[in-house]
């Protein structure tokens, strides 16, 4: 109980892993596209959530990797945000001529490198 | 989605395979829709918002004026043009009443006759100013509506002195007028005159230099001037694409071979063309008045005219410049008091024609524009 | 600085409605409705951070994420008719094997985070909490400083990733080019 | 008891701290519900003005009958919209319908979170603030694409798409130009910017300059393209496609009524109250009294204090004015009487604003709602004067004038500042 009410970096980690693992039951399962890429925007949170907790964690420890300077998680959070930006933008770009072409969104129908 | 081929028969040149096939819209605008002026019902097709073509569905104002007046006798039936154009009804009248007379073979005396070309001058800048307010309204422009709005009242007021009604006048009647003109009526139109010459400027002002004015209405709505000659587009929208062509100077009427005035006309064709056509349109007509009200003589005002009217077997087309265009009037007589029939040429039943040809190929946002620039009234549309 | 106030109870509340909004969005069937639960998961991810005192990524989270991709994503929802998907089969027929993937990749997380601990916390929480008053500061210090700035190479090739992205979106999404 | 007493005076004691920044839970719930107080009461009041400022721009008079000039109309409207039937179309997605007005409503009430009304008068000073209000206020694009998807229509669907489409877009121009001011926070001796707004207004102060006169005239620049872009942002005239109702009826919310469609309406005033707080706090120092350098010393200071008290007893003067003619009718007699006892209340806060401590204190949130004051008359002036762009003529002034112009001020603006900071480094070179 007392790990319970004290909410330690561990807490983020599971919060993380479940996060995680959610998204890879969407993609691997999902037959829509556009929620498989929504699956790929919760995996990539909960890295995301994982960096943020372990900046926190390293913020607090003393050493040449912890000191208040310690913000490479948060650093490398915005990297994979403006990365999920790109592969959004880019993926959502096929999704659109996928469909223009077979008037399908199903994942499981694009079975063709070329049409 | 419903597949727009079934939905409407529109008939359309293939256009351009479209963004997105499945997600051809079709819109159904109006018939209750606050830009169509009225029950216009139109369906658009439209590519995200490119227009690819619409269908104008009119009908729903239908009152059946034209089989009325086979039932009515000729003096019964005045009353029921003004119901077509309400928003010109002095014009409608001055058209039924002409084409009677011709029929007749009577003429109307001076006075009347300038006293009528007054009025109906009068009628036109009124058309003109309601149009302005709602055509800037459907563009976004919400101030020059009650400025117009304001100075037209004016104008309602004179015809109010005159015959007791502000909007369906029956001013005239077959032969010339019923009423003499009341005191001070020529005080009352010089007064105006006056009053609205700078107002004429206030509406430019607010809208002839504004940048999104220009934007919205410059290249919006082309129409050539042979397009709009083989539609039979008459009136404004004609003229502003580049024909000078008006029936009060090219097949004179009443006594406008009288008067000095000029037919503006536009190049282009487009909205901003005919925005400017009838703004100088406004100014040439207080011209008119002005000259009109200078030369009234003294006379009769009703020619000789039988109590019952019952014109000799035959036909006649006789029409007249309404504010909108041409508003021609045929008349079969078979020698009854009652005409065998009767057809009115509404001008903004043949100009809402031009309608898809304008608007093909531009944006959602000005067809809006477009069915403002035609000036049309649906009432004159069903009849 | 101030003591942070009730710690677990938002801690539980939000990761709550992380999680549940993260089952919405892999179990709807209209697409739209995923997209909004994601969004109830990205803004409750946000406050998280803020718990975490890294303001700034709580600000790009939402400025970026809640703001900008999840715009896009509904966009396209609504471009592509969604009616016949719905109808459809929303599962591929490979699910029990991606079931299998995810429990074991769990098994994986959780004999990692239970059997190292040996009765003492993993990662215990860093006592000492620097505030987020200079955050931002601080990560453009990270970024683009020239003494303490060490992720400019990186920075610039994030922004050549992007234009590419750019790029390619537009090439993808217009009907000819 | 004595404790809680304790705990409430001792934020009192603080004097350039946000509750939030003291941490003191108990003024901080009183500043939100004294923000939410005046900004519904704002909201109210901006109805009102609309309606009468319009009008009288419209040779017409406007609500004339509920209440003296119609002063009741806003009260009575809102009674209005809460007994009216609160219809949800039965093929619409009825949840999404459902939550969609209070995300708008929420997203815009939840930027006053770090509006600075004063140095210690705002809820918290957050390091993002800027940020934080710029990230918020986009949430609201989500709720109208929520309201038009889910009232399963067209017009809905296009209007809110359009909205969509013009608030993403417009954000990139607003972005660049604030930017740029915070490139400008940071032209001091430690040579470290701020996102935080109250910083923001207290570099104004340091620098002895609102930051619209910065770099004349690259700050004049930025604001133009800020002030073009949040009347875009908020859907107004001239930029108020998605509600153009001459061509989509009413846009994202045609499908709404009741009591939904009034928190749209809410959610837009707010909204327009909310990004010209920016403007101000960006631009136009925020807080600070105008001219601080022409008409500075303790005098001036005392002089420019007197002014809130005086816009009251003005107003009061005016309810005076109209109390004068006393009208026959009982009913309009009541109005009257009335009109003479808001006329007194105003006259009293007026008055009360005469005496120091209060003097003191409400100087900053005075001039700070004037200045947004300002700009809610511009709003209603572009209303009233212009036509409405066409979308892809928004879309034009959006990308290839506002963006580059903003692009082209952020480079400008970076450059300028470089070079001043080389200079005053050149500058402390030499003196040593």
């Amino acid at each position: 109980m007392e790990s319970m009410l004290h909410i330690t970096t561990l807490h983020y980690l599971v919060l993380g892993a479940a996060l995680f693992l959610l998204g890879v039951i969407g993609v691997l399962t999902r037959r829509n596209v556009v929620i498989v890429l929504m699956s790929i925007e919760l995996i990539l949170n909960a890295v995301n959530l994982n960096l943020v907790a372990f900046s926190r964690y390293w913020q607090g420890m003393p050493g040449h990797f912890g000191g208040p300077m310690a913000l490479h998680g948060q650093v490398f959070s915005i990297f994979i945000i403006t990365d999920a930006a790109a592969e959004a933008a880019v993926g959502l770009g096929i999704l659109i001529a996928f469909f223009r072409n077979k008037e399908t969104v199903n994942v499981d129908e694009v079975n063709l490198l070329k049409w | 989605m419903t597949d727009p081929n079934t939905l409407s028969p529109l008939d359309l040149d293939t256009p351009d395979k479209t963004f997105l096939d499945a997600n051809e819209l079709v819109i159904n605008m109006g018939p209750q829709h606050p830009a169509t002026h009225g029950v216009l019902r139109v369906i658009l097709r439209l590519d995200g918002e490119k227009v690819m073509g619409l269908e104008c569905v009119i009908g729903y104002l239908h009152r059946g004026v034209e089989k009325i007046a086979e039932n009515r006798t000729y003096t019964m039936f005045n009353p029921y043009v003004d119901r077509m154009d309400y928003v010109a009804a002095v014009s409608n009248g001055l058209g039924y009443c002409e084409a009677v007379e011709k029929l007749l073979n009577v003429e109307a005396p001076a006075r009347a006759q300038y006293i009528r070309v007054i009025l109906t001058e009068l009628n036109r800048i009124a058309s003109h100013q309601l149009w302005l307010g709602t055509h800037a309204l459907d563009i976004g422009a919400i101030t020059p509506l009650f400025y117009t709005f304001r100075d037209r009242e004016e104008i309602l007021k004179i015809f109010e002195k005159y015959c007791g009604a502000r909007l369906t006048t029956h001013a005239f009647r077959i032969g010339g007028l019923q009423y003499e003109s009341y005191d001070g009526f020529e005080k009352d139109v010089r007064n105006f005159v006056n009053f609205v010459k700078p107002k004429i400027d206030e509406y430019e002002e607010l809208l002839t230099t504004n940048r999104i004015w220009l934007e919205r209405t410059k290249g919006v709505g082309v129409i050539s001037g042979p397009d709009a000659i083989a539609l039979g587009v008459t009136g404004p929208v004609l003229r502003a694409s580049g024909v000078k062509w008006d029936i009060r100077k090219a097949l004179p009427y009443a006594n406008y071979k009288n008067f000095d005035f000029e037919i503006p006309t536009g190049q282009s064709g487009d909205t901003y063309d005919r925005y400017l056509v009838r703004m100088v349109e406004m100014r040439q007509s207080l011209r008119i008045v002005e000259q009109a009200v200078e030369g009234i003589p003294e006379g009769p005002i009703m020619a000789k005219v039988p109590k019952v009217i019952k014109p000799a077997v035959g036909e006649i087309y006789h029409s007249i410049e309404a504010p909108k265009g041409e508003l021609g009037y045929f008349i079969v007589s078979d020698g009854s008091t009652q005409p065998y029939r009767i057809r009115v040429r509404p001008p903004s039943f043949v100009n809402l024609q031009a309608l898809d040809v304008m608007c093909r190929g531009q944006l959602v946002a000005d067809v809006i524009a477009v069915i403002g620039t035609l000036d049309i009234v649906l009432g004159e549309v069903d009849r | 600085m101030n003591p942070p106030v009730a710690t677990p109870f938002f801690f539980y509340l939000l990761s709550g409605i992380m999680l549940i909004g993260g089952v919405l969005v892999i179990t709807r069937k209209n697409a739209v409705h995923s997209a909004l639960a994601l969004i109830t998961t990205l803004l409750a991810q946000a406050a998280l951070y803020l718990m975490l005192y890294a303001p700034f990524v709580a600000g790009v989270q939402i400025i970026l994420y809640a703001g900008g991709i999840m715009v896009l994503f509904l966009f396209v929802i609504m471009l592509i008719s969604i009616e016949r998907t719905m109808k459809e089969r929303q599962f591929n027929k490979q699910w029990l094997v991606g079931m299998i993937a995810a429990a074991s990749l769990g098994g994986l997380f959780i004999s990692v985070y239970t059997t190292s601990t040996k009765g003492q916390v993993l990662f215990p929480e860093g006592r000492m909490a620097y505030g987020e008053a200079q955050n931002t500061q601080m990560i453009a210090a990270l970024l683009f400083d020239r003494s303490t700035g060490m992720y400019m190479f990186a920075f610039e090739i994030a922004s050549l990733l992007l234009l590419v992205a750019i790029i390619g979106a537009v090439v993808m999404s217009k009907k000819r080019i | 008891m004595h404790e809680f007493i304790d705990y409430i005076q001792s934020y009192l004691k603080t004097k350039d701290l946000t509750p939030g920044g003291d941490g003191n839970i108990f003024w901080a719930t009183v500043y939100i519900l004294l923000v939410f107080v005046g900004l519904s009461v704002a909201v109210i009041a901006m109805n009102w003005l609309e309606r009468k400022i319009l009008a009288h721009m419209q040779v017409r008079l406007g609500p004339m009958r509920v209440g003296p000039h119609g002063l009741l109309q806003p009260i009575a409207d809102a009674i209005k919209l809460l007994l009216k039937e609160d219809i949800i179309p039965s093929e619409a997605d009825a949840a999404i319908f459902w939550v969609a007005p209070f995300m708008v409503v929420l997203s815009a009430f939840t930027v006053f979170v770090v509006v600075p009304f004063g140095p210690a008068h705002a809820i918290t000073d957050m390091n993002i603030g800027i940020l934080f209000m710029l990230g918020v206020s986009s949430l609201s694009v989500l709720g109208i694409v929520m309201a038009g998807w889910a009232s399963n229509s067209h017009y809905p669907l296009i209007g809110a798409l359009r909205s969509s489409a013009q608030m993403v877009s417009y954000e990139v121009a607003m972005g660049l130009a604030v930017v740029s001011v915070i490139i400008m926070t940071s032209l001091n001796l430690d040579g470290v910017g701020s996102l935080s707004m109250i910083e923001i207004v207290k570099q104004q102060q340091a620098q002895g300059m609102w930051f619209i006169f910065k770099f004349f005239p690259l700050g004049l620049v930025g604001f133009v393209i800020f002030a073009i872009a949040m009347v875009a942002e908020t859907n107004r005239a001239p930029f108020d496609l998605p509600e153009a109702e001459s061509e989509l009826t009413a846009g994202f919310h045609t499908e709404y009524s009741g009591f939904r469609w009034s928190l749209f309406f809410l959610a837009e005033y707010s909204a327009m109250i909310a990004v010209s707080s920016i403007a101000v706090t960006l631009w136009l120092g925020g807080w600070l009294r105008p001219f601080p350098n022409w008409l500075n010393g303790t005098t001036w200071d005392l002089v420019f204090s007197f002014f809130p008290g005086l816009t009251f007893l003005f107003f009061a003067a005016i309810c005076f004015f109209n109390t004068v003619r006393m009208p026959k009718h009982p009913l309009f007699k009541i109005q009257t009487m009335g009109l003479a006892g808001f006329g007194v209340v105003l006259g009293l806060i007026g008055l009360a604003m005469f005496y120091g401590p209060v003097r003191e204190r409400v100087g900053d949130i005075y001039w700070f709602s004037a200045k947004v004051a300002a700009f809610m008359y511009l709003y209603i002036w572009y209303r009233g004067t212009f036509p409405r762009y066409r979308f892809d003529q928004l879309m034009k002034v959006g990308w290839k004038v506002l963006l580059p112009m903003g692009l082209a001020l952020l480079i400008l603006t970076a450059g300028v500042g470089m070079r001043t900071e080389l200079w005053a480094q050149v500058q402390e070179v030499l003196h040593k």
